[in-house]
């Protein structure tokens, strides 16, 4: 499975929800695992990551990530950002292999086995690395809104979310809020994924903290920082997790602990994107 | 007021910056030297980062480069394909800004693993976007920390390739200029016609031999060699006001 | 040289001053080659087309393309849509080739042998066809809006035009209205091109027409029905193109000989997207 | 008020796409009846466009399938290469819609040349999205008019794959189901175990003979044989509500 979302839009609400039903021997990715996938991997869900970039985004290390790997209990397969990217791409569009201009003169294919080559039939010599499809079983994002027939938009960076969901067999979206289709269907463009995609979807305000949410609430760099200290001590990162995760129902619990103060104090002041004009044709 | 080593790299990555369009940002010094430029000697400068922006005109200095104030006021948002595949992999980025553990003579660069990559001394974050970087941008600069720890013989994985493979094998014909700069709290260095990492300029203050004390192997020198001038007050207080947030990404 | 807009958005504008400058022996690239390569093609403009469909959309032929095939005086290179958008993206992506899930059992490979085949190395005989990267000189775009700086803004239908415009080596954008770059960076996802791409902008209001603009004009319909006996019969053809093309001195002159209620009747009502929020944050 | 050829196939291929989630809609009759379906018989239908569409909401019938109308109120635009590579060729397209010129026992498509492709008699437009959409779509129904010239025992050039080239090349192991259904003006015809055509309903009125003296080869027959209703009243008055502006884009 996949939780999908470049630095924006982090389904933290998912990740704790899996935590919460105990769930085991996942294989997990994610292009930076963050903060998410180390408290899954800190209350034991995963088998595997595959991911390119492993740390606390401005801060160091995924310390219970360090732990697992260190000791064994963690498969990796590992990638670039862009090898990534093209795993998700030629899982959504059907194709064996996605290819891409990287790892010649790397590690990376030595390390992992799964990045090949192909020539081209155009110039002899000009060989194309490349990867092998990835198609989860279930790919989960967080989003600003979606309507009742499951239409989903966002706004603001939009990393990989699209090839990812469009690669899994099952697609769960998390949003903000949710909407009249008329808000929907007045500015298609916005779409990210039609609701003939998207399997289910869960409403859950604040869902992506500590990640952020474009317009909604900021990212929580203090919680990135304050993570650093808890993720290096194991006792420290248990008793989180049963604070935080175990010791709560839902993510309106969680919404709850972290009071109002904290919450407003993430809210942006107002950008108003503007509108277009896409005209009435009859 | 004297300047920091991370300023000493933040203010001599900005300057390399001058004149220059297109730079693709990674997290860290590099941001902050990305945005001390735009606001000094590159006004002209578009700031692309990888999570999917170009144009940032960041109202604060991002401790991440996924940052809500990157993207209100950007010119252009994207996803992470068309950014690699249209702007990076097309050959659109004049500077990539790369940081890294260790870095050898070749200017190969790993930031995957202390130690062998089975079992490792110490595991660090990954390529991200750096290998992509480091083969498709015009030129590459890179900042980082310098010690005979980093500054290696042989660096332990090739994460983002250099001139050449330690292993002898040489940069592919479609791949980007390379590494063009590495930027030291001690010094500037440039590559030769051959690919091999020579000494261009020391930072005010530092003298030749504390960059053969803080290197893996015996490093070549330009001739003439340069002396940076220090920082003025007015560079440093720039920084300064970018740096309130700033946290670097090294590993811990 | 590619002029790209799936229907939306054909720069008309640029096709006409084309056959103004009298330019000869052009490689023409677009995937429909619609009217204006119709026009640009018996004005003599062309050597020779690469294309996936050839028709005027819901009417019938292209006469002129057809009069100048039948006649041998003009070469083709035909793929299908979706070959022909990955010789775009790989040209914009700088890959020798783009791989899709096509051609296998049609005769198009045999039609044209630069539709190649990749093995996969994931798994022996499941080859994959491949189209080379396709890199135009020229690229010229229509769009709704621009800044100074040459971001452009489109919205509605966007087809090929980034894949197209970002495999070039120049960039020409000629859009119906110049704003204020604050409006652009209101809302930076409806950017199609920044301006560090793009090489030159042109403003021409219904530079597009009678292809249609959203929000700004309507398809114009009864021209591309009126065109077919005009395509049909080449006296007609070279007196439409004198009076229309030849005869005016610029794109405004065009409008004018349109006048002012053919103008109005194809401007739609209004449809607003509503506006979003980015936040301001600081 | 007796139906018109077009508007039996029109009225046919709108029942084929009852139940149906996501139809890819071609230019012409296709276009007709998956509108007219989605008002009747299938309310959930996405019409999904190779223009950018996905479900369009049309407030009339666009003569093309790059429109305004089919914008304005749709749930979701994308670029070509999105559509194409994660619905097409990704397998969310339930049935896809296609037109031809020419069709054989094999249901291979020809919409490029009548005669010889370098010195055709008619060149024809071509493949458009047609091959993409022949190969990758769940199913595919053909909606075309029948004749000695149309139903073909070769055709003169495949641009949209059947269930076996002429030469007797399979259909790939990766492709979706082929083409399912075809609806002339004289009945509609599915593909046996073999991938053969055989004719499964006449319209009222048709009679058996008509179909063998609009055949370019001897049409197997599955039984019984059953005969379609010629369409509603309601039906039929739908059909007009919608044909005003539509023309077909078949080749002159």
């Amino acid at each position: 499975m996949a939780i999908e979302g470049f630095t924006h839009l982090i389904s933290f609400a998912a990740g704790h929800e899996i935590i919460r039903q105990g769930r085991h021997n996942l294989t997990l990715a994610r292009l930076t695992p963050d903060l998410v996938y180390d408290q899954m991997v800190a209350a034991g869900c995963a088998r595997k990551l595959i991911f390119s970039w492993l740390g606390n985004p401005g801060v160091g290390s995924l310390h219970a990530v360090r732990r697992a790997i260190e000791g064994g209990g963690l498969e990796l397969e590992e990638y670039s950002h862009f090898g990534m990217v093209g795993r998700y791409v030629a899982g959504a569009a059907h194709l064996p292999f996605y290819p891409l201009r990287s790892y010649a003169g790397s590690d990376l294919p030595a390390a992992n086995p799964l990045i090949q080559w192909v020539a081209s039939p155009y110039a002899p010599g000009d060989d194309v690395a490349v990867v092998p499809a990835l198609n989860p079983d279930v790919t989960i994002i967080h989003a600003q809104r979606a309507d009742a027939e499951g239409n989903v938009q966002v706004w603001g960076l939009v990393g990989v979310q699209r090839e990812a969901a469009m690669a899994a067999e099952r697609v769960i979206a998390v949003v903000e809020e949710l909407v009249d289709t008329e808000v929907i269907r007045a500015d298609p463009d916005r779409t990210l994924l039609p609701g003939v995609v998207v399997t289910a979807v869960c409403i859950e305000p604040y869902g992506a903290h500590p990640s952020f949410a474009q317009g909604y609430y900021d990212r929580d760099n203090a919680f990135y920082r304050a993570w650093d200290p808890i993720s290096r001590d194991p006792g420290l990162l248990e008793a989180w997790l049963d604070e935080w995760v175990r010791g709560i129902r839902d993510r309106a619990g969680y919404v709850e602990k972290l009071g109002p103060e904290t919450v407003a104090a993430l809210r942006p002041k107002p950008r108003p994107s503007g509108s277009v004009d896409y005209g009435e044709y009859s | 007021m004297s300047a920091t080593p991370d300023e000493l790299m933040v203010a001599a990555a900005a300057a390399e910056l001058a004149g220059v369009r297109t730079v693709f940002v990674g997290i860290g010094l590099p941001n902050a030297a990305a945005i001390l430029a735009r606001r000094t000697v590159a006004p002209d400068l578009e700031l692309i980062y990888e999570s999917g922006v170009v144009g940032a005109r960041p109202s604060r200095l991002p401790d991440s480069i996924g940052d809500p104030a990157l993207v209100s006021g950007a010119t252009a948002t994207m996803s992470m394909h068309d950014l690699f595949a249209y702007f990076l992999q097309g050959g659109r980025i004049e500077v990539g800004m790369l940081g890294a553990a260790q870095v050898d003579r070749w200017g190969n660069l790993n930031t995957t693993v202390i130690g062998p990559y089975a079992n490792p001394t110490v595991r660090l974050p990954g390529s991200g976007g750096a290998c992509e970087i480091a083969l498709n941008a015009a030129r590459v600069i890179v900042v980082m920390s310098q010690s005979p720890r980093s500054f290696v013989e042989r660096v332990d994985f090739v994460t983002s390739p250099g001139h050449r493979h330690p292993d002898g094998r040489p940069r592919p014909a479609w791949a980007g200029g390379g590494p063009d700069t590495v930027i030291t709290q001690l010094g500037v260095y440039r590559f030769g016609t051959d690919g091999e990492m020579e000494l261009a300029a020391l930072h005010d203050g530092v003298r030749d031999a504390d960059v053969d004390a803080a290197s893996g192997w015996p490093i070549l020198r330009r001739q003439p060699l340069e002396t940076l001038n220090a920082p003025n007050p007015d560079t440093l207080s720039a920084i300064h006001s970018l740096s309130g947030a700033e946290r670097e990404a090294a590993p811990s």
